[in-house]
């Protein structure tokens, strides 16, 4: 066990796994020679070779295209986009290709890909650079979309979804890369449809996922002093959602509380209230708790953007609506 | 304009094929046209549903670029690609019966005519966004250059897919990265109702290859030996690893768009000169030329229209896939 | 008041408004000569030639782009997607410009454009001919989505689109073309975010939009003979959406279905359960249901599409579950 | 390569332009650089935030592009657009506030550095989507065409959008109806870290034109009348209906691709080369020989700080965007 960052984490769990599989390789904007515009991939050009740590022009549809036909070719694509911003230029290799592939040929072809994305907000980027775009691939059927919270779980995830056999979309959030944690040294995996109880609690539950972790359980914290118990949990996957632990949690506490970095509308929060109702209609005390992004273009100016973003003030409100 | 090279080299495989090569191209050809033949006449008795898009005028494209890679070589098409996937050797009996949507289907009954796959035969596939296949290609290229295999990949795209983006970033990743990877653009002047004139700034659609310094060539699409030797020089090519090559068919498509299209669009006299260039009737008189005889060919049909005849059957007797599988495959468990 | 049909009706609108305003044009592919993939601009062309009814190349991206641009510079661009399933191919012009140029340059620029694009599944066409994506475009601030389930409001909703100054999403389902109903002739404006309540019942409320909102009224009609009296309202804009009108309903009638075609997870159901319960949590005696499509790609095979799709009973048994 | 005729139309220019002329380019070059290295400083400051990337060293293509264009005539860039910014007219003071993220920024502090826009300057907009910006001005060009108008739309981007299918798109649909475009690549040999040689399969990017049947040229982007003359001919072309062009402008960004960038890609050497190419060092050199003085550019170099320091008071004094209006303007109501 080595306390490492979340970057550093998925920077092993990278070299791990194209040392374990020949087949694993690497290819994005900037992750060779520059090392990964947030240096993810710092260092794997000189140890794996250009073929195997491959720079690309900047193409996105084509980049997650060529990982798709690469994988239906046998091998184990890893497509690094600089930001899941960047991503929409792929929509259609993603949902019409990457998606769909394995149904509508009839089970034949297999598509092992692996789409990593950094999003999320909070460096005034503007609406051009900071959003977070997870509904669009929880929103299609085909894909697994993974997004971890700490370093330990990139870790463990990113080797799951290597060695997965469908698409899998792979968020990280930009303001994760430095955090610290501890992480196994060597082979680690988390399964997909886990969420981690991160903090057991009987008066509500705050159900989050990526970056908001955090600032779910600051809020968890405050909420302590304040003589409010919260349990927290880190999705971990959003497709698969482990509903049961979600729902297990509800029924204990009698309220919810989702929190994520999205829109509102639309947003996760929208899909897992859905699901919590349709299972524990009659343990909530209260209607869950939606805490997100403002429905806004993430603005530059510092205070807007703060005031656009989710906080754990906001997290503390919303626990103390319900409870 | 590479023409009258691509001529002679048609003129060479005639005498150097074989006469059983020759005749497998032959009935190939005649495959794919009565197969699909049979299919309008399946689609109006609603035994084949959805989008239908006829290849009939453009055999020989297909017949001759397969005619020139090696069994384990890739394919990857359009919705427009009953033509490949016969060609490429799929049995004719799954093909009809994954139209007839059946469990048999190549893609048991999930595809249908724009989505024919058969891993076996290296027949990756048809897909229904007009371009969406060209980076699928390229990722095939990549996976033989990554695994230093001697295949190629054959890619099919129509004259409607150059203005998507698709075409652009995948040649020039292509070309970049010395993937084997032939593109093989069919020319049949229209995509969906609209002249390329109007689609398209270029005409010469070959020259798209300049800027990304590999050879662009043009062939006439309904002469089965001259794509023939187009296809074999660029999957040398390939196969030395010097990277890919774009060739343009010209071709005409007989039928309208789909099932669905009268092609009012187009004259009479236009679709008449065009069914005067049918590349299988021209490749029975190149046969001729070669002593082939009118009998043998003949007998080459009829051995066809039995195998067309059993597909219809096979297709019609094949079950529906059971219902209760409708969610099955949507994730590699 | 004439009875035409929806595509008649789409014809219509679109050509008064050209005749009113010189700035209206449309572009697309298959337009003009054409009359359009689903004939919808059928005749256009020779009434108002090639300068504004304009054939494209195969260019999503850029047709949508060039739509955003022109918009800039004045004009008033209807841009036709032949099928919705293309626009994943302009989802970066879509998401990254059209919804964020009027924001992010602090309100200077205006993007009154018109994004016209068929969608849904039932015609066998496979799984990438058959989706309805409705909530990408509900999940991303700064586009109106409008989505017509009567010829009527395909013509009062097309003119209110073209006289909107923001970028619209306007949805057609394929199914609906041929369906004919009762259209004023000529000015005929339906506001935006004014659902229509198309059946008034007091034991549930049925709510809905586009094709499904005829397989609402059959399961309206279906439940009367059991003894039910379902109120049925078709929300008829998804953005904005009157939340007001549903949240009146089911405080009458106590239980509520959303029906839609797109896939049920992170569908529009699960967004406007969530609102439900945010207004009106007391109001509720079971949890809302939502009938959509199986998260699968759409099959080929009839009967498989069949099941994947949202049938008239599914609707009738999800309303008599929560009665 | 076109590069000779360039040279010889910029020598005329040099002989025709004004005094004043002159001087106005060579004071706009002074104000881009004085003006990006107080930003620079003020980014080390924390005074501006977010991504910021500096023009230094390519000066001379915003400003001779944009003095062959009337103040009618749309620009549009990418997140590198300060220096065409301000060429295009817009007050310095307003575009310091906004990125310092103020109200009174051109944005009101919504975009920062990657979006700056003003609607009575016709500066377009910012990008920051690599390629973003091409489909916005074939639009724009559209609109011109449409209503019958004299301008022109001048879009810039790098060489890193090349390999963009939205590029490749636009040069399509600009050139088959004929719109008033004129794209302007700012070759600086890297996209981030990346040589254009490991993304692109083609050096001579004025050549991606050929396929188009539009002109392309590549002009000396350290040469500001080069770059004037290319555009010049450029804009009466599209001004005649005659179509859009593509100019490669061959420069060099003096510093790293963003603030953050220490450019470690490339060696010191290379970068010496290029800064005694500067653009501004050059021109002053241009100047001297036409007889303008030393002692003059100085006293517009002086003028010039002035006018970025008031920028820079200006937006440090300036009011921060009222947090009560985070919601406004996602819709036009
Ligand atoms: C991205 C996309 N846009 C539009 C369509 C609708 N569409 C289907 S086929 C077609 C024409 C394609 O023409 P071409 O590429 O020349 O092929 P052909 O049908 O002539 O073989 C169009 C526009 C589509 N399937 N995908
Ligand atoms: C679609 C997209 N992909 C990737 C990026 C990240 N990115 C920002 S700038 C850049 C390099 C662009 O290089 P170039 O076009 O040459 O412009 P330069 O910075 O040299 O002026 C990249 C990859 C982006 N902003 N947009
Ligand atoms: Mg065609
Ligand atoms: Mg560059």
């Amino acid at each position: 066990m080595a306390q490492i960052s979340y970057r550093e984490a998925l920077n092993q769990a990278i070299k791990e796994e194209m040392d374990r599989d020949e087949r694993v390789f690497i290819m994005g904007e900037e992750v060779g020679y520059f090392g990964g515009a947030f240096k993810v991939t710092d260092g794997l050009l000189a140890i794996f070779g250009e073929k195997r740590v491959r720079d690309t022009p900047i193409s996105e549809l084509t980049l997650v295209g060529a990982g798709v036909g690469a994988a239906m070719g046998g091998l184990r694509p890893v497509v690094e986009l600089m930001t899941v911003n960047f991503g929409l230029l792929a929509m259609d290799q993603i949902v019409n290709h990457a998606a769909k592939i394995h149904y509508m040929f009839g089970g034949q072809a297999k598509v092992p890909l692996v789409i990593r994305a950094p999003q999320g907000g909070g460096h005034q980027l503007g609406a051009q650079h900071s959003q977070s775009l997870e509904e669009y691939f929880v929103h299609c059927p085909g894909l697994r979309v993974v997004i971890p919270a700490t370093p330990a779980d990139a870790k463990g995830l990113f080797k799951t979804a290597v060695r997965d056999d469908n698409p899998v979309i792979f968020l990280e959030h930009e303001s994760l890369y430095g955090m610290k944690g501890e992480v196994a040294d060597g082979e680690h995996l988390v399964p997909f449809g886990q969420a981690n109880v991160l903090r057991a609690g009987s008066d509500a539950t705050i159900v989050s996922y990526s970056k908001c972790v955090n600032d779910a359980l600051k809020a968890a914290e405050a909420l302590e002093e304040r003589g409010v118990d919260a349990e927290v949990i880190d999705l971990r996957t959003l497709n698969p959602l482990d509903i049961d632990t979600i729902v297990e949690s509800v029924k204990k506490t009698g309220a919810a509380i989702v929190v994520y970095e999205g829109w509102r509308t639309g947003g996760a929060g929208a899909e897992i209230a859905a699901q919590i109702y349709e299972a524990a209609f009659d343990s909530l005390d209260a209607p869950v708790q939606r805490v997100a992004s403002m429905d806004v273009p993430m603005p530059y100016n510092r205070h807007l953007e703060a005031a656009a973003l989710p906080s754990v003030e906001d997290i503390i409100r919303a626990v103390e609506h319900v409870v | 304009m590479a023409l009258e090279r691509e001529k002679h080299l048609a003129e060479r495989s005639l005498l150097t094929l074989s006469e059983s090569n020759l005749l497998d191209l032959y009935r190939l050809m005649s495959l794919i046209r009565r197969f699909e033949d049979r299919v309008a006449e399946m689609y109006t008795r609603g035994k084949i549903t959805g989008f239908c898009h006829l290849y009939a005028g453009e055999e020989a494209v297909a017949v001759g670029a397969i005619h020139a890679l090696y069994d384990k070589d890739y394919v990857i098409s359009t919705y427009r690609e009953h033509g490949h996937c016969l060609a490429k050797g799929v049995a004719p009996q799954k093909v009809m019966a994954e139209l007839f949507g059946k469990a048999t289907g190549v893609s048991h009954g999930r595809g249908g005519s724009m989505h024919l796959f058969d891993t076996e035969a290296r027949f990756m596939g048809g897909y229904a966004i007009v371009g969406g296949g060209l980076p699928l290609a390229a990722g095939l290229g990549l996976s033989i250059h990554y695994k230093e295999e001697p295949e190629v990949v054959c890619c099919f795209f129509g004259d409607g897919a150059l203005p998507q983006g698709a075409f652009h970033e995948t040649l020039n990743l292509c070309s970049l990265w010395k993937l084997p990877v032939i593109f093989i653009c069919e020319n049949n002047f229209y995509g969906m109702g609209t002249l390329t004139q109007r689609a398209i700034c270029q005409q010469e659609l070959y020259r798209f290859a300049e800027p990304y310094n590999i050879p662009g060539v043009r062939v006439d699409g309904m002469e089965v030996l001259e794509v023939y030797g187009a296809v074999l020089e660029a999957a040398a090519r390939a196969r030395e690893g010097v990277g890919p090559s774009l060739i343009e068919a010209v071709t005409y498509r007989f039928r309208g768009h789909s099932m669905s299209d009268p092609a009012e669009y187009r004259s009479k006299r236009e679709e008449r000169i065009w069914q005067e260039r049918d590349p299988i009737k021209r490749f029975r008189r190149r046969l001729n030329e070669r002593r082939v005889s009118g009998e043998v060919l003949d007998r080459v049909d009829r051995e066809v229209d039995a195998v067309v005849e059993d597909a219809v059957r096979f297709a019609d007797e094949s079950a529906e896939p059971p219902i209760s599988e409708v969610a099955k495959n949507v994730y590699v468990e």
